[in-house]
């Protein structure tokens, strides 16, 4: 038990990196408003990056910037996980681009951006 | 009176934010940064543009033909860089085995197709900030 | 009745995220999986490799540069998704 | 007071607030307000990641994540309703 | 270096490139969009067809991007998995594309056909690269191609069902994306490594030291992967987002886009996690349960639906079914018809989608009941649509019955009776939905007059007329298909 809260407590930023996934994906789920789910679908994401980042950290390590003829002295952090998040970024502002713009449309078609209500609207329709 | 002193503040700190932005860009093998933030960055001063004096106004600087070439042309040449390589006789997207000329490591014009594919990521990134805003700002067609 | 199940499923993930994160490798530590023969080449190699100062750059550009291009395209994908959209519900025929 | 010990502190604060701001994008009933949040929410991230040695990815979220996103964040909710 | 070496990438290249374009080219003369894009399809389809011939003669190959080997670099790994799935969906994408050339003038706003055949190229160009990539991580970033393409081809209509169903799908597709990167970012923790070959070499030691986070991430890339293959009780967003598309997008999503996440589940759940954690945990029994729910459940849904493509789009739910159903029998019969399947149902859906769209076209009919006494006015499309009937429900002599027969005998091959049961019930069940239509559309007497019947367009019914008579050409002569199929599953199953 003081073991693994001890482990915890090490791993703070792991914790905090699935605690926000939780949230995000806990904003994704209940919210009704459309551009809370896209929020929370923007939290999940960082949440998945800071994990990827704080995998690549190494204790006393420096960012993997080489300085003309200095060689490899330092201790540097890993940087394939910071290479990959920069995609993942891109990704997620995409996605998020792409959701606003379909949300603008739902607003303009239904009038509201109340996921329970246009649901209603649509059982009406069908 | 407002719109003027955003205006007079905006017309003065665009072209350092452009100057920023392209810098950024540039160093990307050097320093930190590189093409997407630069590319953002490079975006971002012409929304500013488009928040101070309008989305016409700001639409008059960057058309929408120009963005569309913009937005292909910069996705394009990166992918088109890297037939090079396979011309060179090495895999795609080749940079040391290709023979591209790598430079003295250190310097602004080294590291061979490094240099010219983050240009082309900051070209690409900084339409696509310009497009998005435009067209979400707009939300209506334009043909 | 929904909400209550909702909660519950979400808690569910949570203890088991956490119960993850209790056996991971330490954070930091010099000897952990991530910290192998990949990424020492990236570091150690990366100038002379590519002739950048900056492996991320390095890494984005030249190792891994057609993740990048697949980047790029989902970026391109994604103005191209936004703008079909808005061109196709604009109100005007 | 021990000098590694300090940014440990600074580190766990920020943590924490980070939370505290995924809580409050998600709890905010103003979109405007969440979006302002998010922005935050971003800039504490892209701190972190700046402790954490990966300065180009701090970078692109501050120009991402903090600008292009709540931008876009913006835009939308001034195209549509700002209450939820 | 010869030229040969580069196919696998040329054939993606000319898609990508072509698609990066085919924007400009559509505001320049927005009818030169389509020819053009078919042009480049075609040339990826030579290539492919090229490439296919080196795999099937000389073997798999490795082709290292950026001429940086495996760990450091990302790789293709082109084997006969990958060729056969970038073979069918060459040949079939053309096919939907050479009929959407014609419908979608009429389906879409004028000025935003240019933009759908850029997402149509770029959706082909993800999943191209998908069937031969060897690393997860650009696995991921292909797989958000895939997703942000498929959902704005489905947005393109100007419906307001369209964009709630797309916004929909797109929320979920972000989060099985997220489900799978967190996935893919713990099995990174513990090994270091992001290509395929690598990863599974280093699971068989991590699994001692970290074996929450290996099941963890393999609970988080089934659940990703399920969401997007639309496996039961993960289907919810397929029938509205497939049935309410034009019909070329419901036909490429139905036909192409979820199988490529059965291939995708395929490489990563036979090639990268150990088998020791099949032996202990029962994940592929899960899985063949949660597959036969869907084909049993899918089947009930597809009966009770009035709408014609709402009835197909269920009917996809059944099929994906089948699918998952040979691939966790781990029998390599099984595999074979679950490969086999893919492409035939491909075929079988896009066909059916495609003449569902062509009477929708020419008579304005979505509800099933209404098709009667259609079958003397369309003879040729309600014929195809009969042959796709018919393979669907597994009569012998269409390529339904090749890939069932496999499926079957697999589930003999494993020594679960029980499933060969399960398949044969749910023919019946097929049979249920499908011989209804066929049958009240040539023999059904209608009361009230038929609408007016407007002429078909060759480019439309070609398309279809292929597609059905392949139908019925590999169903005869499977000889060839199984072949390729059985050279693709080999060494898949090293038991």
């Amino acid at each position: 038990m003081i073991d693994t809260l001890a482990n915890l407590f090490h791993n703070f930023y792991y914790l905090t990196a699935m605690i926000l996934f939780v949230i995000g994906f806990h904003t994704l789920l209940t919210h009704n408003n459309l551009i809370k789910k896209v929020m929370g679908m923007n939290i999940m994401d960082v949440a998945i990056f800071l994990l990827l980042v704080s995998v690549g950290y190494v204790q006393g390590g420096r960012a993997p910037i080489f300085e003309a003829g200095a060689g490899s002295v330092h201790t540097y952090v890993n940087p394939l996980p910071s290479a990959l998040i920069l995609t993942g970024i891109v990704v997620a502002v995409s996605v998020t681009a792409f959701a606003l713009a379909l949300i603008t449309k739902v607003y303009q078609h239904y009038g509201t951006l109340d996921a329970e209500e246009i649901m209603q609207i649509r059982s009406r329709e069908l | 009176m407002e719109a003027i002193v955003l205006r007079i503040i905006s017309r003065m700190l665009i072209p350092f934010i452009q100057l920023f932005g392209l810098y950024v860009i540039m160093n990307g093998h050097l320093s930190p940064g590189g093409g997407f933030p630069g590319g953002v960055i490079v975006g971002s001063s012409m929304v500013l543009f488009a928040l101070a004096f309008g989305l016409a106004e700001g639409q008059k600087k960057v058309p929408h033909g120009i963005s569309l070439i913009m937005e292909g042309g910069g996705a394009l040449w990166y992918g088109a860089l890297g037939l090079v390589s396979i011309l060179a006789g090495a895999n795609y997207l080749t940079n040391k085995g290709a023979n591209f000329p790598l430079g003295e490591p250190g310097t602004l014009f080294s590291s061979g197709l490094v240099f010219l594919l983050t240009l082309g990521i900051g070209i690409k990134v900084a339409s696509t900030v310009v497009t998005l805003y435009y067209n979400l700002a707009e939300g209506k067609a334009h043909d | 009745m929904r909400n209550i199940l909702t909660i519950i499923a979400l808690v569910f993930i949570a203890y088991i995220l956490v119960f993850t994160v209790s056996e991971m490798p330490p954070f930091g530590a010099h000897d952990n999986p991530t910290n192998n023969v990949v990424s020492e080449r990236y570091i150690s190699e990366a100038t002379a490799d590519t002739g950048t100062m900056n492996a991320v750059s390095s890494i984005i550009v030249d190792y891994r540069a057609f993740d990048t291009l697949g980047e790029l395209t989902v970026l391109f994908t994604a103005v191209a998704a936004a703008l079909s959209c808005i061109a196709a519900h604009s109100q005007k025929a | 007071m021990n000098s590694a010990v300090l940014p440990l502190v600074f580190q766990y604060t920020l943590l924490v607030f980070l939370i505290l701001c995924a809580l409050a994008v998600a709890k905010t009933r103003d979109l405007l307000g969440a979006a302002i949040i998010w922005a935050a929410f971003s800039l504490i991230v892209s701190v972190l990641w700046l402790l954490l040695e990966a300065p180009d990815v701090s970078i692109t979220e501050a120009a991402i994540g903090a600008g292009l996103t709540t931008l876009l964040f913006i835009v939308t909710v001034s195209k549509t309703r700002r209450a939820e | 270096m010869s030229l040969s070496e580069h196919l696998p990438i040329l054939a993606i290249l000319s898609l990508l490139l072509t698609a990066f374009i085919v924007p400009v080219v559509a505001k320049w003369k927005n009818e030169l969009a389509g020819p053009v894009s078919v042009a480049a399809l075609t040339l990826s389809l030579v290539l492919t067809v090229a490439l296919a011939g080196r795999v099937f003669s000389e073997g798999a190959f490795y082709y290292s991007l950026g001429n940086w080997s495996a760990p450091w670099g990302i790789e293709f790994y082109v084997d006969a998995l990958g060729v056969f799935m970038m073979l069918m969906l060459t040949i079939v994408g053309l096919l939907i594309l050479v009929y959407a050339v014609k419908d979608l003038a009429h389906e879409l706003k004028k000025g935003v056909d240019g933009w759908y055949y850029t997402l149509y190229l770029l959706l082909l160009a993800g999943m191209m690269g998908m069937s031969v990539t060897n690393d997860l991580f650009n696995m991921f970033v292909l797989i958000e191609i895939v997703a942000i393409s498929s959902v704005a081809i489905i947005s393109v209509k100007d419906n307001r069902h369209c964009v709630e169903a797309s916004f929909k799908y797109l929320v979920l597709s972000a989060v099985s994306s997220g489900a799978f990167l967190l996935g893919v970012a713990l099995i990174y923790m513990v090994t270091g490594h992001l290509n395929i070959d690598a990863v599974a070499a280093g699971l068989e030691t991590a699994l001692a030291l970290y074996p929450r986070n290996i099941l963890v991430a393999m609970a988080l890339i089934a659940v990703g992967l399920g969401l997007k293959a639309a496996l039961f009780p993960l289907h919810v967003w397929l029938p509205d987002a497939h049935s309410s598309a034009v019909s070329p997008s419901s036909a490429i999503l139905s036909g192409l886009v979820i199988k490529i996440y059965a291939i995708v589940f395929i490489r990563v759940f036979l090639k990268v996690f150990p088998w020791e954690i099949y032996n202990n945990i029962p994940v592929m029994d899960l899985l063949l349960w949660m597959s036969t729910f869907g084909i049993i459940v899918g089947s009930l849904f597809a009966i009770v639906q009035t709408d014609i493509k709402r009835m197909l789009a269920y009917s996809s739910v059944v099929q994906i079914g089948y699918v998952f159903l040979g691939v966790a029998l781990l029998a390599q019969t099984a595999m074979v018809g679950a490969v086999l399947h893919i492409f035939f149902h491909a075929l079988m859906k896009a066909m059916l989608f495609l003449s569902a769209g062509v009477i929708i076209y020419s008579t304005g009919i979505r509800r099933i009941s209404d098709l009667k006494g259609l079958g003397l006015k369309m003879p040729v499309v309600m014929t195809m649509f009969g042959i796709g009937a018919l393979a669907m429900v597994g009569i012998p002599g269409t390529n339904g019955f090749i890939s069932k027969l496999y499926l079957a005998l697999g589930a003999l091959e494993a020594g679960r009776p029980f499933f060969l049961f399960v398949i044969m019930a749910s023919s019946l069940l097929n049979a249920v939905y499908y011989f209804p239509i066929v049958g009240n559309a040539f023999f059904g007497k209608r009361e009230e007059p038929l609408p007016e019947i407007k002429p078909i367009p060759m480019a439309m019914l070609i398309p279809v007329v292929i597609m059905g008579l392949a139908i019925v050409v590999t169903g005869i002569y499977a000889a060839p298909v199984v072949g390729l199929a059985s050279k693709a599953v080999a060494g898949l199953l090293s038991l």
